[in-house]
C-alpha cells in the first residue's frame, strides 16, 4: 500500500510521452468522438431537441468514448509485453496511481472536447448554471476514470478484452451516470445550484469509495 | 392455409388477462408458480451435472 | 437417508406459503370510510362480528344487524339474505361498501364465516398484497446470495483455496436465479397493479442493476481460462460491484420518488420491513418465508458443493493416472 | 548477511502443481543456479522470487546486510534479466533507462547511464527507438535494465540465450565480477552458465548435460 508520488508521476509522464509519440489512442479517440457526435446530429437532422434528450445524448457519447479510450490502459502494456517489466519496477499501488492519473487527464480532455463540440453543434443547448455544469462534467469524468481504471486492469487479463470492458463497467458506473445526468439536468434547466447538492455528494462519495477500494484490490488484479 | 384468427387469440388472452385482473389471488398464485418453475429449472441443472458424474464413474 | 431438517424445511415453506395465500384479507370500518369519503363505491372485504343476534328485516328484503368490525368499531351491517345458522354464527366475512347517508355497511355478498385470523386490507392492493411473501424474499435472497458470493471471494483472496471460489460462483449462480425470479414476479405483478410490466421505479432499477452485475460477473468468468486467475479477478469484481451497488439498493430508492413502499415520497414512511409499517401476522409470515429461503439456499449450495467436490476428486484422479502412465 | 531464503514455495496452475515445496537459500558471494528441463517451472520460480507472481503457498525472505526487506520495497533491490521482459520499444535506450530510474524513485544520471551502455557494448549516441535493435542488442539492453540501479539481488533467467560467444563471455565476466558483493541467481539449462554456480537447485531433478562437458 505504500504509495510513492515519484513512481506514479514517472509512469504518468511515460504514458503521456508514449501517447504523444505514437498517438494511437488520441487519434482514434478524436475520430470516435467526431463520429458519434455526427451520428447524433444526423439523427436529430436539424430539429431542436428537448434539453433532457440532449443531456442523455451527451452522457451516452461521454460513456462510450470513455469505454473506447480507457480500455487501452493496461491492454496496451499487455500487448507490448511490458506488464512484467512494470511489475518488477514499482509497487502495485504506484502503478495504479500512475495509470489513474493518466486516465483522469485523458478523460478530462476527452469530456472537454465532447462538451465543446456539443455546445458548438447544438445551437439551442443553453446552460443556465455554467459553473455547476462544468463541475458536474469534471466530477463525472473523474468518476468514470476512477471506476474504469481497475476494470481496465481486470480485462487486460481476460480473453475478450474489448467487448468485456463496457459489460463490466456499465453496472459499476450506473449509479454515477444516473447521479451525473440528474445533476446535469439541474445545471442546464435548474434555477439554483443548491438543487444539485445531493447528486454532487453522491458523485464525490462514489469517487472516494471506488478509488479507495481500487487501491486495496489492485494488488490482486495486477500480480499473477 | 389459414392463419390462426388474431381476433380469437386476442379475445382468449384478453379473457385470461381479465380473469387475472378480477381474481387478484391468482396473480399471486401465478407468481408462486413462476418461482417453483425457476427452482425446478435449477434442480434440473444440478441433476444434469450429477448424471454427467455418473457417466464418468 | 433423508435428514430430518429437510422435511422440516419442506413443511415450513409449505405451511407458510399456504398461510400466506389462504389467509383472507379483511378490512374494517376505517378502510370503508376512506373510499366512502371520495365517493368510491367499490366493494372490499370486511370482517364483521355479530354483536347481538337480533336480525331486522327491511322493506327491500335485506337484513339489518348490529355488529363490530375486526378492529372493534361498532356499526350497523346490512346483509343481503338471512344466512343459515345465523343464531350460532360468530360473524361473517362480507364483500361490502359504506353507505354514508345511513351510516351503514352494506354487504353485497357474504363471502364466508368470520375469519379468526386475517390480513389487513391495503387500499389498491387487495389480494395482490400477498405477493410480499414470495417476491420480497426473492429480492432479499438476491442481495444475500451476492453477499455470500463476495464473502467467499474475499476468503479466496486470503486463502487461495479454489473451493472458496467454487462456493462464490455457486452462490452467484443462485443469486442470479433469485434475481431473475424477483424481476419476473415483480414485473408480472406490476402489470396487474401498476398497469405496466416495467416502470423504472428506483427499486426496479436497482434489481436490474443487480441482474446486470450478475450477468457481467459470469461473462467475466467465462472469459478467463486459468482457474486461479478467474477466481482472483471475479472476486475482485464482485467486491468492486458490492461497494458501488449500495448506492442503488440502499441510497437511490430512498432518495428518489418511487412506487415501492419506503420510497422518498411514501408518506407511510419507512421501508417494507420497518417496524410498525406492517401487520404483525404478515411480518411473521414474511420473515418465516425469508428464513425458509435462506435454508433452501444453503441446501442448494451444499448439493452443488458436494457435486463439485466429487468432480474435483475425479479430475485429480485422472491427472494422477495420466502422470503415472507417462 | 545478504541473501534470500525460499521457504515451502508451492505453485498451482489450473489445479496442476507446477512447483512443490521449494526450499533453498542463496547468499551473497555465491552464484546460485536453478536448473531443470524446459517447461519444468524454472521461469515460474524466478518470477515468484522476483515478486511478479505471488505463489499459492510459501514465502520468500530477503535480507540485506542483516536487515529484512519488506515486500513492497523489494523492487528497489531486485534486478532481473529474462526473455519475458520487454522494454518500451517506442523509446530510445536512454529514454528507457531514464524511465526505469524515475519510476524506482531514483535520481537520473545521464553520465552513469551512458557508462553502463558503453560497458555493455551498446551505442550511446542513438536516439532512435530501440524497436530497431537486434535480438543480441536487446538482450544487452535487458542487462542494462537489470543493472541500472545497482541491485543487491540479481536474477538471470536464460541470460545467454540470444548471445554469441563474445556476448556470453561478457555476461560471464559480469557475473563473476558482481558475485562478490551481490546475491546472484541464474536459471539456466546451459552448461557454460551452470559451471559458474557454486550451488544449485533443480526444479525437476535434472542437471544440464553434465556428461556433455566441452573438451577443455
Amino acid at each position: 500500500m505504500a504509495l510513492a508520488v515519484k513512481p506514479a508521476s514517472a509512469l504518468f509522464q511515460k504514458d503521456v510521452r508514449s501517447e504523444l509519440r505514437t498517438r494511437y489512442t488520441l487519434n482514434a479517440l478524436l475520430m470516435f468522438v467526431v463520429i458519434s457526435i455526427s451520428v447524433v446530429l444526423f439523427s436529430v437532422a436539424g430539429e431542436t431537441l428537448q434539453p433532457e434528450i440532449t443531456i442523455g445524448m451527451l452522457w451516452i457519447v461521454m460513456f462510450f468514448s470513455a469505454m473506447s479510450g480507457m480500455s487501452r490502459t493496461f491492454v496496451a502494456e499487455e500487448e507490448k509485453g511490458t506488464t512484467m517489466t512494470l511489475q518488477l519496477l514499482a509497487s502495485p499501488s504506484s502503478i495504479y496511481a500512475g495509470k489513474l492519473l493518466f486516465n483522469l487527464l485523458l478523460i478530462v480532455c476527452l469530456n472537454a472536447v465532447i462538451v465543446v463540440l456539443f455546445l458548438l453543434t447544438m445551437e439551442k443547448f443553453a446552460i443556465s448554471q455554467p459553473g455547476l455544469f462544468w463541475l458536474v462534467i469534471l466530477l463525472g469524468g473523474f468518476g468514470i476514470a476512477s471506476a474504469t481504471t481497475i476494470i481496465a486492469a481486470i480485462i487486460a487479463k481476460a480473453r475478450t478484452k474489448g467487448t468485456l470492458f463496457p459489460v463490466l463497467s456499465f453496472p459499476i458506473l450506473l449509479p454515477l451516470i444516473m447521479a451525473g445526468i440528474s445533476a446535469t439536468k439541474t445545471a442546464v434547466m435548474g434555477t439554483t445550484w443548491e438543487a444539485a447538492i445531493p447528486d454532487l455528494q453522491l458523485l464525490v462519495s462514489y469517487i472516494v469509495v471506488v478509488i479507495t477500494t481500487s487501491f486495496l484490490l489492485f494488488d490482486y488484479v495486477w500480480k499473477d | 392455409m389459414t392463419l390462426p384468427l388474431p381476433k380469437q387469440l386476442a379475445r382468449e388472452s384478453r379473457t385470461m388477462y381479465e380473469f387475472l385482473e378480477q381474481n387478484s389471488l391468482f396473480v399471486v398464485l401465478t407468481i408462486v408458480l413462476i418461482i417453483w418453475a425457476g427452482l425446478f429449472f435449477y434442480l434440473l441443472r444440478i441433476d444434469k451435472r450429477v448424471a454427467k458424474l455418473e457417466d464418468k464413474s | 437417508m433423508i435428514k430430518w431438517w429437510k422435511i422440516v424445511l419442506f413443511v415450513w415453506i409449505g405451511v407458510f406459503s399456504a398461510l400466506g395465500i389462504m389467509t383472507p384479507i379483511a378490512g374494517g370500518l376505517s378502510d370503508l370510510a376512506i373510499f366512502a369519503e371520495v365517493g368510491d363505491t367499490r366493494l372490499i372485504p370486511v370482517a364483521m362480528k355479530i354483536a347481538d343476534h337480533d336480525l331486522t328485516e327491511q322493506e327491500d328484503g335485506t337484513f339489518l344487524v348490529a355488529g363490530e368490525d375486526k378492529y372493534g368499531d361498532d356499526a350497523m351491517f346490512v346483509l343481503p339474505e338471512k344466512p343459515a345458522g345465523f343464531s350460532e354464527a360468530e360473524g361473517y366475512l362480507l364483500d361490502a361498501r359504506y353507505d354514508k347517508e345511513n351510516h351503514r355497511v352494506v354487504a353485497a355478498e357474504i363471502l364466508g364465516d368470520y375469519p379468526g385470523w386475517s390480513f389487513p386490507y391495503i387500499p389498491g392492493l387487495g389480494e395482490r398484497a400477498k405477493i410480499i411473501f414470495f417476491h420480497v424474499p426473492m429480492s432479499w435472497m438476491t442481495v444475500i446470495a451476492f453477499l455470500v458470493s463476495m464473502w467467499f471471494g474475499i476468503k479466496y483472496l486470503r486463502k487461495k483455496n479454489l473451493i472458496d471460489d467454487a462456493k462464490s460462483a455457486y452462490a452467484a449462480g443462485l443469486g442470479l436465479l433469485f434475481c431473475i425470479l424477483a424481476t419476473v414476479t415483480g414485473s408480472v405483478w406490476a402489470q396487474f397493479n401498476w398497469g405496466t410490466f416495467w416502470n423504472w421505479d428506483p427499486r426496479e432499477t436497482s434489481i436490474f442493476v443487480l441482474l446486470l452485475i450478475y450477468g457481467a460477473y459470469f461473462t467475466l468468468r467465462s472469459a478467463i481460462e486459468v482457474d486461479e486467475k478467474r477466481a482472483r479477478l471475479s472476486a475482485v469484481y464482485s467486491i468492486l460491484a458490492f461497494v458501488t451497488v449500495p448506492f442503488f439498493i440502499f441510497i437511490m430508492p430512498r432518495i428518489l420518488p418511487g412506487l415501492h413502499p419506503g420510497s422518498a415520497d411514501d408518506v407511510n414512511a419507512g421501508p417494507v420491513v420497518s417496524s410498525g409499517g406492517m401487520d404483525a401476522g404478515m411480518r411473521v409470515i414474511l420473515y418465516s418465508m425469508l428464513l425458509g429461503c435462506i435454508v433452501l439456499f444453503g441446501w442448494l449450495m451444499s448439493i452443488q458443493m458436494r457435486v463439485f467436490r466429487i468432480t474435483q476428486k475425479q479430475e485429480a484422479d485422472d491427472i494422477a493416472a495420466a502422470e503415472a502412465i507417462s | 548477511m545478504t541473501g534470500i531464503t525460499v521457504k515451502d514455495i508451492t505453485q498451482r496452475f489450473n489445479r496442476r502443481t507446477v512447483l512443490k515445496d521449494v526450499n533453498f537459500t542463496a547468499e551473497q558471494g555465491k552464484v546460485f543456479g536453478i536448473t531443470g528441463k524446459n517447461g519444468s517451472g524454472k521461469s515460474t520460480l524466478v518470477k515468484i522470487i522476483s515478486g511478479i507472481i505471488s505463489p499459492t503457498k510459501g514465502s520468500i525472505a530477503f535480507t540485506r546486510n542483516g536487515e529484512d526487506i519488506p515486500s513492497e520495497k523489494r523492487h528497489e533491490h531486485i534486478g532481473l534479466v529474462g526473455p519475458y521482459l520487454t522494454l518500451y520499444e517506442e523509446f530510445s535506450a536512454l529514454e528507457n533507462l531514464r524511465f526505469f530510474h524515475s519510476i524506482r524513485g531514483l535520481k537520473y544520471d545521464e553520465q552513469q547511464s551512458n557508462e553502463l551502455l558503453a560497458r555493455l557494448d551498446l551505442p550511446t549516441d542513438r536516439s532512435d527507438p530501440i524497436a530497431a535493435y537486434s535480438s543480441g542488442m536487446m538482450q544487452r539492453m535487458r542487462f542494462a535494465f537489470a543493472l541500472l540501479h545497482d541491485p543487491a539481488f540479481l536474477f538471470l533467467d536464460e541470460p545467454t540465450s540470444n548471445l554469441d560467444t563474445d556476448g556470453k563471455n561478457k555476461v560471464h565476466g559480469i557475473v563473476r565480477e558482481l558475485s562478490a558483493e551481490r546475491c546472484i541467481i541464474i536459471a539456466t539449462n546451459d552448461y557454460e552458465d551452470f559451471v559458474l554456480c557454486d550451488d544449485y537447485y533443480s526444479v525437476d531433478g535434472s542437471v544440464p548435460a553434465l556428461l556433455e562437458q566441452p573438451a577443455n
